[in-house]
């Protein structure tokens, strides 16, 4: 029972990122019906955000320090950041320690920035492309994207922790009757999986209850019609792009401190997130998230030693097993439409 | 001729003779002069040429007649190598049982996945292939590896039984004694050529894949693939049943793909997990994309592309730069070689992405696009139709 | 006993009664035109009819064969051809490629795999199709790629594949919806000839009454998902029920 | 065994087909022309540094291409020599090898066993490379020596741990000189009992391929044979980037010890979420609950930031090594481009050394001839001490540090501190060793 209740909170956690890429996904596909291959790589740009602004906020200034010698036997260098300079040594450390939850605010704005320059320069020539000519651009998008970063940040994970104060982890097997430390679960993951509740639950009520949302949920219907009422649709969903980037870097931003950031990591989510979105139903946005939790509590399990020993390698094909499995069940997946990239 | 119109036999000897002539073609400079790092005449490359023009021409009949775009196809390459290596582990080194065996497993490997995932269409059935062959790979690279041999990849042991190898036997892969890496090394001036006979074996291979495709796509059953890609609905209500026509369009591009990954084996007796890892499905889908998706030379040229930067510009290091530049001023090669750096050597990748991006701006039909447009520039009146590389809906058919 | 037979077919979809008893005998040679108001059940009889659907009670028999349940492909082989509302044909290939294809359905039956033969080398086929559509006024664009039609040529070019497999039944789902006064006009134009050169049976779904009275033999009008009355297109003209249910509301439109 | 003929640029110029140049093609069979595959004739001579320049382990692959431009130039006469001062034969002069001048070609293994397999052979056929070196992954290593094998070349094996690239996968013409997993386990574990005890009970969380298995075994055996225990090992696919799964039950098991045999990107996720998890700051069994990270590789423990305080492991080499070598390696290097070079460019330039003196004892570029001139030497002053080549499986015996994650960093590199210098005697081993077997090293292949 406490084992699978602490897959649970595993799955809960993986499920979260999934799921938080797979909705941004399908915002994109949904709304602009383009399928994005580059969107592992707007995910991979979030957490580089964090990253960058580690390295900004660290920026420092250097003296040298006759006592201590480097490698080589010269003279050393010692860095003091600008911020502890400033604000002193407690809050300027403080100030680096939170560089990871500051970033959110950092990456929103580059993020939006970038998905607008995205869509309009790029993405808007490929509406009335073929998808397979939309796989082909995002994917080379995909692949500069992380040359570049690769270029600038070499290819090794960069180390991006999370505040102190988040740091350990707390005891669920206390408070449920259960043993010392049956389950236990790190404070950030806790964090995290409840920051993804928030951005999903934020961009749920924006397309539920504003005008904006549900002229674009109705544009993801039926775009022509909206067309024809004479609003300006293409602007919407240039934002709607913005949106997706955003909840995209986000949700990389937060994710740094879980695994360090490397240069291919947006590849390492990209076929995943595709097996998600499809699992959940092209163009469905809570079969999205659905999906998203599911396939994450799924592959917790499967990594189980005791389903391990009865099904050798299980937890390598969980999730493409599931993803055969429904869509043989289930033709559009858990939530699809009819018609959707059906042709 | 061979059952082609006289225009499809024209375009296969320009075919076959470009094929034979590879090995000068593909090394136009001088051997000491800086340019020869831009020669790709020696074997491994041209043999990656013909074999990966064969996996893409087969990855066609699928994606580029019956639109039914597969990212899985490299489990049925890496399926073939492997049975090609069992072959060579069990028997000996001559590759004609490995072959057919490759071709026959990736064949039933293709029905099995194809008869499963060609119940659903567009995306879904993308993602389920996806979903086997990365099954696939997993599985080969971890529990599997009794089979594959795992992370080092499959390989011929000195203690394998090899039970038709003699006292004697050859112990390099070869056609009933024809070793593959036998080469002959010709010099002309200050050019050399290399004739290798894996690269010829490959190549005949090759030009009977093309051969066999280009009467698949003028035959009435390549015309019903294009019938299901143009409307599958319109099909059935003609009295087709279109389920058999892709699957055995599946089927077929999968033996292709087998009998691919059976001549890399055959060229060189390793079959890597990797192989099937979705991004070699996925650089199949480029190569396709790339060189023009539906035609009959695109394929191979977009093979012949992603393969060339592969092999050629990630081996320009700033040595090499230094070299080209060595007759310009200090400053200016410094800067010369600083800006190139980036883009070459370890940031080949970088210039293969860029150039996805412009060709599928630019060129909406692919290389064989980029290939029209300078013919119909030298040639002032351009002819209603073209001499063979053209998309088989423009093609005429003689009516009489 | 008729070509094809309708008997008590009834379809419930959730709430809404989509079709009750519905009774029909589509006669052979003849042109049976089913109409009706929107949503007196049309398109749910047609998709019944072609297998799409499987009614909750009731048989439909082609020929004293079931349809129920069959893939579209089978229903084709079976002799019933349909032409769609709008102009269905495989836009990326030629006009004489597009009558190839069922000719060679017509032939071959649903699946043969005929990689090695080329095309060209079927002689009867192409003559066959050559043929046909010189009878819709198409041999000068046989080699034009079909998307690049106009809209009454396109609509030629699928009569023109139909007609090419001989089917027993040709079966017309508003043939004319959206079109101009003078495309409707020679769409009749057209199925008239066609009727004339051929001994054919044609059951048309339609609610345009000018083309139903243009071509109809017999008259079947369906209101609230059940058969109102059938009839000979003058009888039906004067039938005070279909004026009332139908006829008044379409004069309104 | 047959010899494979391949193309030969070198071949070209004394080649049959010299003359007009339009000889009738015919197929050259094995004994005709040279005596070994690319027998430079010029002036110069080509080696093949094919390192992962993309995917996970290309700053691994990059670091690998410094330390070999550093040893070309340290053999062409450039710099201020480096290592070449220390090492124990002194044959080299800084001319070159046997008077050639060094030129080398790069390729890009992309850490894939087929991809590694095109760039070496393109160096052979096309370059005409007499040696190939580099790697940083076992798979990559057995596919290139293998090939290398095949094509009657040199290989100097980069950087590969897996007890297969000398045991069952050993080839005559290959050599490591990097350690493997059994070694470290060897000179682990004693350091491992007198830290944390000899009662504990270790859970071990394995790479599922075959570097994974075989360290996973090492580790095992070496740490029962001082009487722990092994309560679980537990397979992680290798795509894993998040491994809470597997780390979360581990305080459950009633395990003390947590063995991470991960590399690289694996590592660097597994071991910064068992920090998470605080599994640190558990006391299990009464004592404090400990991790080990078995392969230690500085570049990597980068990425875990501040996860890797405290943690032991073992590596090949280190840059705060004081001896005269390391020293002198590291102040060339660090002179050059401005860091300490990484155990992967310590065991490269050493390679690389190896080979040019090598060749230069043999008098000839001839594999056969160099493979023999390797096998059973003993040199010194390459940074690990006395060095023996051994010849029954080409592996390298040199003395093994365990280090250990420092609490107290002084700069961006110091992030390991060396905890024992570990004999070789302690960490030798039969050639027949059971983990090693199966293999056979086979004769050496020239070639032609």
């Amino acid at each position: 029972m406490d084992v699978i209740l602490l897959q649970i909170l595993n799955g809960l956690d993986k499920g979260s990122a999934y799921a938080l890429i797979a909705l941004g996904l399908t915002l994109i596909f949904g709304t602009l019906g383009v399928v994005n291959f580059a969107h592992g790589a707007l995910f991979m740009i979030g957490a580089f955000c964090s990253v960058t602004l580690q390295r900004i906020l660290s920026w420092s200034f250097e003296t040298i320090d006759p006592d201590k010698t480097d490698f080589l036997g010269n003279p050393a260098t010692v860095k003091t950041p600008y911020v502890v300079e400033w604000f002193g040594e407690s809050t300027g450390l403080a100030i680096i320690d939170w560089s990871v939850p500051l970033a959110i605010l950092f990456s929103i704005p580059i993020m939006i920035a970038f998905g607008f320059i995205m869509e309009r320069g790029l993405i808007k020539h490929f509406y009335k492309r073929p998808h397979a000519d939309q796989i082909l651009v995002t994917f080379g998008l995909a692949i500069v994207l992380q040359e570049v970063i690769k270029a600038f940040y070499g290819a090794n994970p960069i180390p991006t922790p999370a505040p102190s104060a988040f740091t350990g982890s707390f005891d669920f097997g206390l408070l449920l009757g259960f043993a010392e430390n049956t389950i236990i679960y790190p404070y950030w993951r806790m964090v995290y999986f409840a920051f993804s509740l928030v951005v999903i639950g934020g961009v749920f009520s924006f397309l539920q209850f504003t005008t904006f949302g549900m002229v674009v949920r109705a544009g993801m219907a039926d775009r022509e019609t909206v067309g024809l009422l004479g609003i300006d649709i293409d602007k919407r969903f240039t934002f709607m792009f913005g949106l997706a980037a955003a909840v995209a870097g986000i949700a990389g931003v937060m994710y740094a401190p879980i695994n360090s950031p490397n240069y291919h990591m947006g590849m390492d989510f990209l076929v995943l997130s595709f097996v998600v979105v499809v699992v959940g139903g092209m163009g469905s946005l809570p079969g999205a998230v659905l999906a998203g939790f599911m396939l994450g509590i799924l592959e917790s399990f499967a990594s189980m030693n005791i389903i391990k020993s009865f099904i050798p390698g299980i937890d390598q094909i969980i999730i493409y097993l599931v993803a055969i499995l429904i869509l043989l069940t289930r033709p559009r997946g858990l939530m699809g439409r009819k018609g959707v990239m059906e042709e | 001729m061979l059952g082609l119109n006289q225009r499809d036999t024209k375009f296969l000897l320009i075919v076959i003779a470009l094929t034979l002539f590879t090995p000068i073609l593909l090394q136009p400079f001088p051997a000491d002069s800086g340019l020869a790092q831009f020669n790709a005449g020696y074997p491994d490359l041209m043999q990656r040429f013909a074999i990966f023009g064969i996996f893409a021409i087969g990855f066609n009949i699928l994606f580029g007649l019956t639109g039914y775009l597969s990212f899985g196809h490299a489990a049925f390459l890496g399926v073939g190598s492997y049975s090609t290596v069992w072959m060579f582990k069990l028997l000996n080194y001559n590759v004609l049982p490995g072959l057919v065996l490759a071709i026959i497993v990736s064949g039933l490997f293709a029905l099995l996945i194809g008869y499963v995932s060609l119940r659903r269409s567009g995306i879904y059935f993308s993602i389920l292939t996806l979903a086997f062959a990365q099954m696939s790979f997993n599985l080969a690279y971890s529990v599997l590896t009794p089979i594959t041999n795992g992370e080092t990849g499959l390989q011929v042991y000195n203690d394998d039984p090899q039970i038709l190898m003699g006292e004697n036997g050859i112990t390099t892969t070869h056609f009933f004694g024809l070793k593959m890496n036998a080469s002959h090394i010709m010099d002309v001036g200050p050019w050399q050529f290399t004739f290798n006979f894996g690269y010829y074996f490959c190549a005949v291979i090759a030009i009977l894949a093309f051969y066999l495709s280009l009467r698949i796509f003028r035959s009435p059953f390549g015309m019903m693939l294009r019938a299901v890609k143009s409307n599958q609905q319109r099909m059935n209500y003609t009295g087709l049943s279109s389920r058999p026509y892709t699957l055995a369009a599946f089927v077929i591009s999968g033996m292709y793909a087998g009998l691919a990954g059976g001549l890399l084996a055959s060229m060189d007796p390793l079959a890597g997990a990797e192989r099937m890892q979705w991004t070699a499905s996925g650089e199949v889908v480029l190569m396709t994309i790339l060189g023009g998706a539906g035609t009959m030379m695109g394929p191979i040229l977009g093979a012949g592309f992603i393969k060339y930067f592969e092999n050629i510009f990630s081996k320009i290091n700033d040595q090499v730069l230094h070299g080209w530049f060595a007759f310009l001023p200090d400053g200016l090669e410094n800067a010369l070689v600083w800006l190139l750096h980036p883009f070459v050597g370890k940031g080949w990748h970088l210039t293969l992405g860029i150039l996805f991006m412009l060709v599928v701006v630019f060129l909406p039909g692919g290389l064989v696009e980029l290939g029209q447009r300078i013919r119909n520039m030298f040639r002032k009146k351009p002819k209603a139709d073209n001499d063979g590389s053209h998309k088989p809906q423009q093609t005429p058919h003689v009516a009489e | 006993m008729g070509l094809l037979e309708v008997k008590d077919v009834g379809k419930r979809f959730g709430g809404l009664q989509a079709l009750s008893d519905v009774n029909l005998s589509v006669q052979e040679n003849t042109v049976h035109a089913i109409i009706g108001p929107n949503g007196a059940g049309k398109s749910t009889l047609l998709n019944c009819l072609i297998g799409k659907l499987i009614p909750d009670t009731g048989s439909v028999t082609f020929q004293g064969q079931s349809v129920l349940g069959r893939k579209p492909h089978e229903i084709n082989q079976m002799g019933i051809s349909r032409i769609f509302q709008t102009p269905e044909i495989f836009g990326d290939l030629t006009v004489l490629e597009n009558v190839l294809i069922p000719c060679f359905a017509k032939r071959d039956g649903s699946f043969r795999m005929h990689a090695f033969e080329t095309v060209e080398a079927e002689k009867d086929l192409n003559e066959k199709a050559v043929a046909m559509l010189e009878d819709v006024n198409m041999q000068d664009k046989l080699q034009m790629q079909a998307s690049s039609l106009s809209r009454g040529d396109k609509r030629r070019l699928e009569m023109a594949m139909s007609l090419v497999q001989d089917p027993k039944l040709l079966l017309l789902d508003e043939p004319t919806a959206g079109m101009a006064r003078a495309d409707t006009n020679s769409t009749i134009d057209l199925l008239k000839e066609i009727k004339e050169k051929r001994d054919i049976t044609m059951a048309i779904i339609e609610h345009d009454m000018h083309v139903v009275f243009s071509l109809a033999e017999r008259i079947t009008v369906l209101a609230q998902g059940t058969p109102l009355v059938e009839d000979t297109p003058d009888n039906i003209r004067d039938h005070p029920k279909v004026r009332e249910a139908y006829l008044g509301e379409t004069q309104q439109t | 065994m047959s010899k494979l003929l391949t193309t030969r640029r070198s071949v070209l110029r004394t080649g049959a087909a010299a003359g007009a140049g339009l000889a009738m093609p015919t197929i050259f069979t094995a004994s005709s022309v040279a005596a070994f595959t690319n027998d430079p004739t010029g002036s110069s001579v080509t080696l093949g540094f094919n390192v992962p320049q993309s995917g996970p382990y290309a700053d691994e692959g990059a670091d690998e291409l410094r330390a070999y431009e550093l040893a070309v130039e340290h053999l062409n006469g450039g710099g201020d020599g480096g290592m070449m001062n220390t090492f124990s034969s002194k044959v080299l002069d800084g001319t070159g090898i046997l008077g050639k001048k060094v030129e080398y070609v790069t390729g890009d293994t992309q850490t894939k066993s087929d991809a590694a397999r095109a760039s070496a052979r393109s160096m052979i056929e096309k370059d005409g490379a007499v040696m190939i070196t580099g790697g940083s992954s076992s798979g990559v290593a057995i596919a290139v020596q293998g090939l290398c094998q095949e094509a009657g070349v040199i290989f100097m094996a980069g950087l590969t741990h897996s007890n297969d690239t000398t045991g069952k996968d050993k080839k005559a013409n290959g050599f490591r000189h990097f350690f493997n997993g059994y070694m470290s386990a060897a000179a682990l574990a004693p350091v491992l009992a007198a830290r944390y005890g000899t009662d504990r009970t270790a859970y071990h969380l394995t790479a599922d391929y075959t570097w994974g298995w075989t360290q996973e075994e090492s580790i095992a055996a070496a740490t029962e044979a001082l009487g722990w225990n092994t309560v679980e090992k537990v397979r992680t696919p290798l795509a894993s980037t998040d491994f809470s799964s597997y780390i979360a039950p581990v305080l459950n098991s009633g395990a003390d010890v947590l063995v991470l045999n991960h590399y690289g990107g694996n590592m660097v996720n597994s071991l910064t979420n068992a920090v998470q998890f605080g599994l640190r700051e558990k006391v299990v069994n009464g004592k404090n609950f400990e991790i080990v990270v078995p392969l230690y590789s500085r570049l990597m423990a980068r990425g875990a930031g501040a996860n890797v305080k405290g943690i032991f492991g073992s590596t090949n080499w280190h840059w705060s090594l004081t001896d005269e070598g390391s020293q002198a390696f590291v102040r060339s290097f660090g002179t050059k481009y401005g860091f300490p070079p990484s155990q992967a460019a310590h065991t490269v330039y050493c390679q690389t050394l190896l080979y040019a003196d090598a060749v230069q004892r043999a008098g000839s570029f001839n594999p056969c001839a160099v493979a023999e001139a390797l096998e059973g030497y003993d040199f010194d002053g390459l940074g690990n001490g006395p060095t023996h080549y051994r010849a029954g499986d080409h592996q390298c015996f040199k003395d093994v540090l365990v280090v250990k994650g420092k609490e107290n960093p002084e700069n961006e590199f110091d992030l390991l501190e060396i905890v024992e210098i570990t004999p070789r005697a302690q960490v030798e081993y039969a050639v027949d060793h059971p983990m090693f077997a199966g293999g056979d090293l086979g004769s050496c292949n020239g070639g032609a």
